[in-house]
């Protein structure tokens, strides 16, 4: 029961903050609301059990994608533009794969089932080993830091290599506008 | 489920904190200046870490206060991050004036 | 040397805590990692003239100092409460200035932390000899209120070597 | 003794209550208040009384052990940086040039 009045209660307070992102002209109320949004969002994944996804998108989502959206703010424009075409096309393509998105949850098995494709395969065979192999008392950590520490390797690197490239970007940017003043 | 009086105290702390939550997004949502804004996003973050930690006593698992824990630090590191930029970016100054024109 | 070996000891108390594990490998790694920190810590304070491992303020007095400002985030609170559940919300808004008397970076920055702390008061620029305070309720009585606490945090200061 | 434990409980929840009162208060006053810098108190009612009192019951609900070492440690920093972030807002607002609303009795300003 609690459960459900938390999930009923974050997913009303997560669709009403979307609206208003979605009604928002000015583009640093939508960033701030965003935050929150994410913030959330990681709520609703502690409630769901998910603590590592909620640690991931507390960090990238609240904080590291608020400062970079400030960033792109402050290189364009604060405000939205009005856009010019009718929203009617893009809403029945967001209502068609919503309803896709939907229908494919049906045939999904519920929440925490004991018989789920996922706790029946692989799943058992690492909570029965890790105790021995790794000895950490959590299992999602020797998951993604041994057993499939390369994946997560690849996946750093790849994060590590976006950041740097982001940081060029920007600092070459910074670069060029300063010869602009000093022309001006 | 609400079998002992804990459990009922701290879902009367949750409701209690649900409403503020949707108090504070009211002012986010209306909050005519900019710091309006970022004040409600950080009380909205503190709000956040006490959520959690009364969600972690609610289902008996205080190991959520870890969780906690890391939401505090990264609530204070994006709200300096946020103010910081504002403060010094030579382009954020033009972005509030523009702000503050409105 | 012995303030970067309590500092260690400390991080490693800290970490210890918080894992609550208490296996052999996993105590070396916290026990390598915090004197690790330590160590780039040190580095870190060769390169530049501001010294981070240094604390001046005196426990015992620090401790009775926090619970005073207990009664007083008590007391301003319910200043705040009245005010933010009165009809009309009698706000007397002002912004002063308040003197400081703390020698110390830490100790101005617990002052100034202790006024924003205390709900009524906030601290919002810092200059040379004294910080600009928004008040929400101002009455005279506030400057007297905030020299008193002003004097707790110089007692709460050790010596400083600067 | 047993007495004493439930006595300590009782003081929990009365922690625990009080402090979501305090955190509803603070989250009406800064919807309330009429402009930036008196919201910036009522923020600051949630960050010093309601973590306090929340924490405090908390802790007191779980008994001593590490639990309450966590919460402990997360009420420590919540109070080293609340009010910092709350200074932080409010130096940037002032730096902007966001001065307070007129008052009827007393003109905004600087007062020695």
């Amino acid at each position: 029961m609690i459960d459900t009045l938390t999930n009923t209660v974050l997913f009303v307070m997560l669709v009403l903050t979307a609206l208003a992102i979605v009604r928002m002209e000015r583009l640093f109320a939508v960033v701030m609301l965003s935050s929150v949004f994410s913030l959330l969002s990681a709520l609703l994944f502690v409630t769901l059990d998910a603590v590592d996804v909620a640690f991931t998108e507390a960090a990238v989502g609240a904080g590291i994608s608020t400062v970079l959206m400030l960033g792109t703010i402050a290189l364009t424009k604060p405000t939205a533009k009005r856009s010019r075409h009718t929203a009617f096309v893009p809403l029945i393509v967001v209502c068609v794969t919503g309803a896709a998105l939907v229908y494919g949850t049906l045939d999904m098995p519920a929440f925490g089932a004991y018989d789920a494709p996922a706790q029946m395969h692989v799943g058992p065979d690492y909570l029965a080993r890790t105790p021995d192999d790794i000895d950490v008392p959590n299992v999602v950590t020797a998951i993604l830091g041994s057993y499939r520490g390369y994946d997560t390797l690849g996946e750093t690197a790849v994060v590590f290599t976006a950041g740097i490239g982001v940081l060029l970007l920007l600092s070459g940017l910074r670069r060029r506008r300063e010869d602009e003043d000093e022309e001006v | 489920m609400i079998s002992t009086i804990p459990h009922f105290v701290f879902l009367i702390a949750l409701l209690m904190l649900f409403i503020a939550m949707v108090l504070v997004l009211l002012r986010l949502y209306k909050g005519p200046t900019l710091y309006d804004r970022v004040l409600s996003t950080n009380s909205f973050g503190t709000q956040t870490v006490l959520f959690i930690g009364v969600l972690g006593f609610l289902c008996e698992r205080p190991d959520f206060l870890d969780i906690a824990l890391l939401y505090a630090l990264i609530n204070f590191v994006s709200t300096i991050a946020i103010l910081k930029f504002f403060r010094y970016r030579a382009i954020g100054d033009i972005l509030i004036e523009r702000e503050a024109k409105k | 040397m012995l303030r970067s070996i309590f500092t260690a000891i400390f991080l490693f108390a800290l970490w210890y805590l918080m894992s609550g594990i208490d296996k052999t490998l996993t105590l070396v790694l916290g026990a390598g990692s915090s004197v690790f920190a330590v160590w780039i810590v040190r580095r870190m304070d060769e390169a530049s003239n501001f010294k981070c491992l240094s604390v001046h303020l005196r426990p015992i007095e620090f401790g009775k100092y926090i619970f005073w400002v207990l009664a007083e985030i008590a007391k301003s609170n319910w200043t705040v409460i009245k005010i933010v559940l009165s009809p009309n919300m009698d706000i007397k808004q002002k912004m002063y200035e308040v003197p400081f008397t703390q020698k110390s970076d830490l100790g101005q920055a617990v002052f100034a932390n202790t006024i924003t702390l205390t709900p009524g008061t906030i601290t919002v620029e810092v200059e040379a000899d004294h910080f600009l305070v928004h008040g929400l309720s101002y009455s005279f009585d506030d400057h007297a209120a905030l020299a008193e606490m002003d004097r707790r945090v110089s007692k709460t200061e050790g010596i400083v070597d600067l | 003794m047993n007495i004493f434990l439930d006595l300590l409980q009782v003081i929990a929840w009365i922690c625990i209550f009080s402090g979501g009162i305090l955190v509803i208060i603070g989250a009406l006053g800064s919807l309330r208040f009429p402009d930036f810098w008196s919201r910036l108190h009522a923020a600051s009612v949630t960050d010093s009384g309601g973590v306090i009192l929340l924490l405090l019951g908390m802790g007191i609900h779980s008994g001593f052990n590490l639990i309450t070492f966590k919460l402990l440690l997360i009420g420590v920093f919540l109070f080293i940086t609340g009010p910092t972030s709350s200074h932080a807002v409010a130096n940037a607002a002032w730096v902007s040039g966001i001065k307070p609303l007129r008052n009827k009795h007393k003109k905004p300003g600087i007062d020695k």
